[in-house]
């Protein structure tokens, strides 16, 4: 059972880290890109974190991957808008 | 106390030479009296040790800089004759230079590395085994060139470059020379003849070049002696320690000890290295007395003069005979007081007459009578009057050439001296008979410059007249031939 | 089990492979910034996996990387300010450049 | 065999490293080259350090060590060329520094 | 299956590390160092080096970054001239590939495993992480040369301020809006991190973690404070600061010479007392390794600008 | 034991209080500490001259676990050497800071960097791990190059960072070494590796640590970078730079070539590294004629002087270690270093007194200066003398045993190259000799107090002295020097 609910969780995860990439490959322009990546890959990362957490041993791993998944969560919101804001203001690669 | 005495000795002028650099300008009295007195004591000590010698006794004194440099004072007979002209003359020197210096500037400097420089002669003389020797002969570079450059104008300092890059190569020479013999036979003491059996002769043939290259270039031997007649920029004081004691007379007396104390006469007869030796000596004679033809400057005059005269040293040690050695050896102490009298009064003649150059002595005899006289003697000893110092020489040097069966010697004795002739006797000529210039000025009221020159003028006389005794420097190299190396 | 995670681990690597892709690309400098960003997560997801696979201390390192996963793009994004020194947030997104200097001040 | 990969990785790392310090002239290229050498190293110890039964700690012990002592370096040579750039408008050291 | 994972990991490694130094673009390298530092913390933690990796994660992620693109953002705001493209190429590329292979060669010619046997020592040191006996214990000499290593060369970074700066506060001025994105993220990732840090201070002992890593991720933690705006950056006359720097190695040498006077020998640790000991020693090394890698990498007192 | 961790400490104590002592109470932490290192430094010659070479394992772990350390002879002369040097560059600093006043920022950075360095180099002095010695020369070259970058002028922090790239790939040059060596044999140990039996790698392992070593060493052709960063570092540093931490590296060579690996010295590689040594001398001299600058002069000189020590490895290396003359080729090689640091300070020192009093080191500039500081004209001229190799100095000693060594081993070219190097030191060092002594009046000079003067004095009299009483450091050196052959002298 809880081998099924990995196997399941951590494919959905994988597939949103799949289309994040490919986002991030094809999407035209650097904002569409960034929108893409963050929802895609923070999700991607929740699923592996849960699909992982059953097949932890101890109550607390699986507290040390919310914890990372929470922290993973908060970088990557603060990060999306430093960088979009950041990406205003300047242009290209010099 | 007789391993003491040689640390003693050296350190009489040793001590003052340190001393005095910390002497400020003004401390005269000081300063002159801390290097007389070291002076006197160092000619006292040599006085004890000439009599307690000849009872026998051996004073020998050595420390370990590291394994196989090994400084050894030891007082042979040899020693004893270089050290006793050194002593002396240094004795007169300062009294010269203390008189000749007056108020000038930069005393402390001068008379520091004067007396250093007397104490790396000192110490040349005494030591007792080659690398001592190299050490001193080193020392005396260094502390002859800022001597040299004392006067610090453009002349002095030119003069004092081209001594060092005469000396330096020639140390270093010598410093291989040494190291390549003492790497086959071991460390080379003056007291038994290394055994040169080691080596092949055509690297003994190398070793010996490069030995009488690097002693060679303080002996000014042809073509080494450049820096010779341009160091007569330095004061007069300097030349005359220069060419009388110190720097030649070190380079000679280099050329004595390699000969027949590490060579020793017979090696230099069958590797065939005598006759070339001679040869060079030979050459260095003529060419230095025709170039002293052609300066007219007293000084430079003087120089070349030099070059001439002190490879009649090297020119007896070369011949290897017996009698030349004595010629050799009785020429290093006459030459040396007929060249310090005769740089004596030159210094003189610039200092209370202005002059310098050859012409400027017209008439100076009637002015500046015991000067003139002392030139006088000088000069006419280094022709070889008889019985002035000179002669002796000269005598027992043909002698000597005819024992060692190169009778070719003498045709070049002749012609030096009728060189000598020619280039003293015009001298000679313009202070005793020609007319004085209308502006010509010049008085001797310097005693602490003419008691010393006419010491050493009657000195020459002296040695001349008393050839024949046993102390007389003719005595001594007799004795030190009989004694160590002859039959 | 085992290969699962394995493959899963792979797949990530090569998720990881194309957002590098775009931080080669580029072509801004915010660009390069998020991919890299994202690799920061896919590492950490990486980690995750590794830990069950090998070593559940291995969540630490993920742990790590997390906490820390901001912290070079903050210095992106204060690189990015005129001084070096500022917020992005500090300058209306619209705003023209002649005010920067204004509201610099002000918060100086 | 993995360790295998992981120490030809290092080596082949070095190389990058030292293809970077000698064609790039960018003094924050060439710090950063200079890490990955480091680090290739590192990779090829730690290699070789797991080749035993278990673990040896002390390759492990060292690399830390070294990671630390070549961030300090690299802290140290960042500032640098910030300071040079900052005194002479350049990133770059001069080919042949001729000093005066 | 794992081979292939290996495989994949190492050849995102080397492209990585191949993209840093081939192509222009300072930026573009800076970034790729950065996730390379990345992968590479994942390379450890297949190798099984779970405190490398955790090092190697916590410099590159935290610290490196951080300073690669401040100075060179630096750079570009200070309009240096342009890269100058790259030179040698043919050259340079056989050296290194020549490098590689002898490295390659030498891996293979490598004699058997030849570690020594820690097996018999470790319990006498009074920790159960061997790599931290190993860096607190067995070398702890290298450890305290280390951390001396790196008060150096915050000296020397500080040497690099303009006279005229000295007295102003460390770094450039950071500031941000008030109540913005970043400043909250400054206000609520400090205390986990300051907590996460001290965690692995104390677990290093017998767990994953340590000094060193434990010091870093402090470190990392006070960068974003500052950079922040929640934490102004003290001047380097600050008597606190001053002091919290040499504390780590003070505490290490007199420790060392403790164990000279009252034990063994310098840096001996008695087994009764060695893992209280290790503790003190290792609470001390992070706080000081925390200020100075922090300081660090904020660089030289810089009064903003004036220069630029 | 206790000296020996008393040499380690105390400087690193020190500096430790002068970066966390207030300002009033930096200088006098730094005065104490080099006083106080000083005196452990001679504590511990003396003990290891009385009873041998004196081990401590730190921890009480012996290797492969842990870290061993010895202090043989060579450890400890180049310990009093350093602590000499050490001791009178602070006490130059705090002179030259009473005169000029350095500003805040070099007065609070000076007294941390060389007590640091000085740590450092008593670290990597007594280490027998060739791990611990990477961390040892890390620290040195950081604290290095921040002296060298001090100044913050332009051209030092350009000097500064081209001396970092080198160190930094000579670093890892060594390191790489180091992971072959363990990787190969699972030990660090300088004395476990000698006992090792050679694997394929060991000549891998050693080349790089050799290229690293020599990168560090500013051996000919890796010494660009050491000319300009020596010149750029206020005096006082520059002192130490040249004098010192070239040694540090040159030690771990000697070490690694004498010691912990001589099976792998084939008569190739020795001849290699003579070779670079003997272009080195060339090289560096000729250099140093053409300089305009004294520090620039004095610089190259150290290329040059580092050369000589390369000739050891021929003519004591490999196969000539079991020869009766490699001792003195070896002992020869150290006096080089030992008298080389003390006459090379003194002279860094001496021209940091000539630019206090000029505001220069060019030698236009220096045109009779010698007048108005006769001391430190002196004291150049002294240490000249040591540099030349002119007896009765440190530097004629050192040449004096290679030379033999090098006749007595039939390599004669080593002997020419010795000669041939004293004449080119004559001829630079002449250069601003002539220009100290010259008649000309300079420009009002600063007044420079006498004792300041009197620090590089003293140093250039220790260079001398080191000639003058050669026995004793000879035998110093030869403690725990290992298989010593037969004495060859």
């Amino acid at each position: 059972m809880a081998d099924l609910a990995t196997y399941a969780l951590t494919a959905i995860g994988l597939v949103f880290f799949v289309a994040g990439t490919a986002g991030l490959i094809r999407f035209p322009d650097t904002f569409s890109r960034l929108h893409a990546l963050t929802k895609a890959d923070n999700l991607g990362l929740g699923f592996i974190v849960m699909g992982i957490g059953f097949q932890t041993e101890r109550w607390s791993q699986l507290a040390v991957l919310l914890l990372i998944w929470a922290l993973a969560l908060l970088a990557a919101g603060t990060v999306a808008q430093l960088v979009a804001r950041a990406a205003l203001t300047t242009g290209k690669d010099e | 106390m007789t391993a003491n005495l040689p640390v003693l000795i050296l350190l009489s002028s040793l001590l003052p030479a340190i001393i005095t650099f910390f002497i400020p300008q003004d401390g005269h009295a000081l300063r002159n009296s801390l290097n007389l007195g070291g002076a006197v004591l160092k000619l006292g000590l040599i006085i004890w040790m000439l009599f307690a010698i000849a009872d026998g006794t051996v004073y020998e004194a050595s420390f370990a800089l590291a394994p196989g440099l090994v400084i050894l004072l030891r007082v042979d007979a040899l020693a004893l004759l270089f050290i006793s002209l050194s002593g002396t003359l240094w004795f007169l020197t300062t009294i010269y230079a203390i008189a000749y210096f007056g108020g000038k500037p930069e005393l402390s400097r001068f008379f520091g590395f004067f007396s250093l420089c007397v104490a790396s002669t000192t110490g040349l003389a005494l030591s007792g085994s080659l690398i001592s020797f190299f050490i001193f002969f080193e020392l005396l570079t260094l502390s002859t060139w800022p001597l040299v450059a004392h006067k610090q104008d453009k002349p002095s300092l030119a003069a004092a470059r081209t001594y060092l890059a005469y000396a330096l190569p020639g140390s270093a020479t010598l410093l291989v020379a040494i190291i390549w013999l003492e790497s086959s036979t071991g460390p080379v003491l003056f007291t038994e003849p290394p055994d040169l059996s080691e080596l092949d002769p055509v690297s003994l043939r190398a070793i010996f070049c490069l030995f009488i290259i690097g002693v060679g270039v303080k002996a000014a031997i042809v073509p080494l002696h450049g820096w010779l007649p341009s160091a007569m920029a330095a004061p007069a004081p300097v030349s005359s320690l220069l060419h009388a004691v110190a720097v030649v007379k070190a380079g000679a007396f280099g050329v004595v000890r390699v000969i027949y104390d590490v060579y020793g006469a017979e090696n230099m007869a069958s590797l065939g290295l005598s006759m070339p030796l001679a040869g060079i000596a030979s050459v260095t004679i003529l060419w230095g007395s025709v170039r002293a033809l052609q300066q007219g400057e007293i000084k430079k005059r003087l120089a070349y003069s030099t070059v001439s005269q002190v490879s009649y040293i090297v020119l007896g040690a070369a011949l290897a005979s017996p009698l030349a050695m004595i010629g050799g050896l009785v020429h290093l102490i006459h030459q040396g007081l007929m060249k310090i009298t005769l740089f004596f009064c030159a210094g003189i003649f610039d200092e209370r007459a202005g002059v310098k150059r050859i012409d400027g002595l017209n008439g100076l005899g009637a002015r500046m009578p015991w000067t003139s006289v002392c030139f006088s003697l000088g000069a006419l000893g280094m022709i070889g009057l008889p019985p002035l110092a000179g002669f002796v020489s000269k005598f027992y040097l043909g002698l000597g050439a005819l024992e060692a069966g190169a009778p070719w010697v003498l045709a070049v004795l002749a012609a030096s001296t009728l060189l000598n002739a020619a280039y003293f006797l015009p001298l000679l000529y313009r202070l005793w008979i020609l007319p004085a210039a209308a502006d010509a000025s010049g008085d001797e009221r310097a005693p602490g410059l003419v008691v010393p020159t006419v010491i050493t003028a009657a000195a020459t006389i002296g040695v001349g007249l008393l050839a024949a005794s046993p102390i007389s420097p003719l005595g001594w190299a007799r004795l030190i031939v009989t004694q160590g190396y002859g039959p | 089990m085992t290969v699962w995670l394995h493959l899963v681990a792979l797949v990530l690597l090569g998720s990881l492979g194309g957002a590098l892709w775009r931080v080669w690309r580029g072509p801004s400098q915010a660009d390069r910034m998020m991919a890299a960003q994202l690799t920061g997560t896919g590492g950490v997801a990486v980690l995750i996996v590794l830990a069950a696979l090998q070593d559940w201390s291995l969540l630490i390192v993920a742990v790590a990387l997390a906490l820390l996963a901001a912290v070079a793009a903050v210095g992106f994004a204060k690189s990015q300010s005129p001084d070096g020194a500022g917020d992005p947030e500090e300058i209306k997104p619209a705003g023209d450049w002649s005010d920067l200097n204004a509201s610099e001040a002000g918060d100086g | 065999m993995s360790l295998s990969i992981f120490a030809l990785t290092g080596a082949a790392l070095v190389g990058i490293g030292i293809y970077g310090l000698l064609a790039q002239a960018h003094l924050l290229r060439r710090v950063i080259a200079f890490n990955l050498i480091g680090s290739g190293l590192f990779l090829f110890l730690g290699a070789a350090g797991s080749r035993g039964i278990g673990i040896d700690p002390i390759p492990q012990a060292l690399i830390i060590t070294g990671i630390v002592v070549a961030l300090s370096a690299s802290a140290l040579a960042v500032t640098l060329v910030v300071a040079l750039a900052r005194a002479t408008g350049r990133a770059t050291l001069p080919d042949e520094e001729t000093p005066r | 299956m794992s081979a292939a994972l290996d495989i994949a990991l190492c050849a995102l490694i080397l492209g990585v590390g191949l993209a840093t130094v081939v192509g222009r673009g300072v930026f573009r390298a800076v970034i790729f160092f950065i996730t390379y530092g990345l992968l590479l913390a994942i390379g450890w933690a297949r190798l099984g080096a779970i405190d490398v990796a955790l090092a190697e994660a916590a410099i590159s992620a935290g610290l490196t970054g951080a300073l690669l693109l401040a100075a060179q953002g630096r750079l570009r705001t200070m309009k240096t001239e342009a890269e100058p493209p790259a030179r040698a190429r043919l050259p340079a590329a056989l050296a290194g590939l020549s490098v590689a292979c002898v490295l390659g060669w030498a891996w293979f010619a490598l004699p058997v495993d030849q570690a020594p046997d820690l097996s018999q020592v470790l319990p006498e040191s009074g920790v159960g992480n061997p790599v931290t006996a190993v860096l607190l214990n067995f070398r702890a000499w290298d450890t305290l040369l280390e951390s001396v290593v790196l008060l150096t060369a915050l000296v020397g970074v500080w040497m690099l301020a303009q006279d005229a700066d000295w007295d102003a506060a460390l770094g450039p001025r950071f500031h941000a809006r008030p109540n913005g994105v970043l400043a909250n993220f400054g206000r609520i990732l400090p205390p986990i991190g300051l907590i996460f840090g001290v965690y692995l201070v104390w677990a290093g002992a017998d767990d994953t973690g340590g000094a060193f890593q434990g010091g870093t991720v402090l470190a990392a933690v006070i960068l974003l404070a500052m950079m922040a705006g929640a934490l102004q950056p003290p001047s380097v006359a600050h008597p606190v600061w001053r002091v919290g720097l040499v504390l780590g190695p003070l505490v290490f040498v007199l420790a060392g010479i403790a164990g000279a006077l009252l034990s063994d020998g310098f840096l001996t640790l008695p087994l009764t007392i060695a893992k209280p000991a290790i503790l003190t020693i290792e609470a001390a090394l992070s706080l000081s390794i925390a200020a100075t890698l922090a300081l660090l990498v904020i660089g030289p007192p810089d009064d903003q600008g004036q220069d630029a | 034991m206790t000296p020996m961790i008393a040499l380690l400490t105390l400087p690193l104590l020190a500096a430790l209080a002068t970066i966390a002592l207030p300002r009033r109470a930096r200088a006098a932490a730094a005065g104490i500490g080099a006083g106080a290192t000083l005196l452990a430094a001679i504590w511990v010659a003396v003990v290891v001259w009385r009873t041998g070479p004196m081990d401590l394992m730190l921890g009480g772990w012996q290797p492969p676990v842990g870290i061993g350390l010895r202090a043989d002879g060579l450890s400890v002369a180049l310990g009093v050497m350093t602590a000499l040097v050490m001791s009178a560059a602070v006490l130059a600093a705090r002179f030259e800071h009473a005169t000029t006043g350095p500003g805040p920022r070099i007065a609070f950075g000076i007294w941390p960097l060389i007590l640091l360095l000085w740590a450092a180099l008593n670290a990597v002095f007594v280490s027998r791990d060739l791990f611990n010695l990477y961390v040892g020369l890390e620290l040195i070259s950081l604290s290095a190059v921040a002296l060298v970058a001090i100044s913050g002028k332009a051209q030092a922090v350009a000097a500064g960072l081209r001396y970092l790239l080198f160190a930094l790939t000579g670093s890892l040059l060594y390191l790489a070494g180091v992971v072959l060596t363990y990787s190969a044999h699972g030990m660090l140990d300088i004395d476990l590796l000698a006992a090792r039996t050679p694997v394929p790698t060991d000549a891998l392992a050693l080349g790089l640590m050799t290229a690293g070593l020599l990168a560090k060493t500013a051996l000919f052709p890796f010494h660009v970078w050491l000319p300009p960063a020596h010149a750029a570092a206020p005096a006082p540093a520059s002192a130490l730079l040249s004098a010192l931490v070239p040694k540090a590296s040159l030690l771990i060579l000697v070490r690694l070539w004498f010691e912990a690996m001589p099976d792998m010295a084939t008569a190739a590689s020795l001849l290699t590294l003579g070779g670079l040594g003997a272009l080195a001398v060339v090289w560096g001299g000729v250099l140093a004629l053409v300089q305009a600058r004294l520090k620039l002069i004095v610089a190259y000189s150290t290329v040059a002087q580092l050369g000589y020590v390369f000739l050891a490895f021929p003519l004591a290396g490999g196969a000539g270690a079991a020869q009766p003359w490699s001792a003195g080729a070896w002992t020869g090689a150290m006096f080089q270093i030992l008298s080389h640091g003390l006459a090379k300070a003194s002279m860094f020192l001496t021209a940091g007194i000539f630019i206090a009093a000029v505001g220069s080191d060019r030698l236009g500039d220096l045109r009779g200066l010698a007048r108005a500081l006769p001391m430190t004209g002196f004291a150049f001229a002294l240490s000249a003398i040591t540099l030349m190799g002119l007896p009765p100095s440190g530097g004629f000693t050192a040449k004096y045993l290679m030379m033999t060594s090098a006749f007595a081993a039939d390599q004669r070219g080593w002997a020419a190259v010795l000669v041939g190097g004293g004449l080119l030191a004559a001829a630079y060092l002449y250069r601003p000799m002539a220009a100290l002594f010259s008649a000309d009046i300079p420009a009002a000079p600063r007044a420079v107090p006498r004792r300041w003067q009197a620090v590089p004095l003293w140093l250039a009299a220790l260079a001398v002295g080191l000639g003058l009483m050669s026995a004793a450091p000879f035998d110093l050196l030869q403690i725990g020097r290992p298989d010593i052959a037969a004495e060859g002298l």
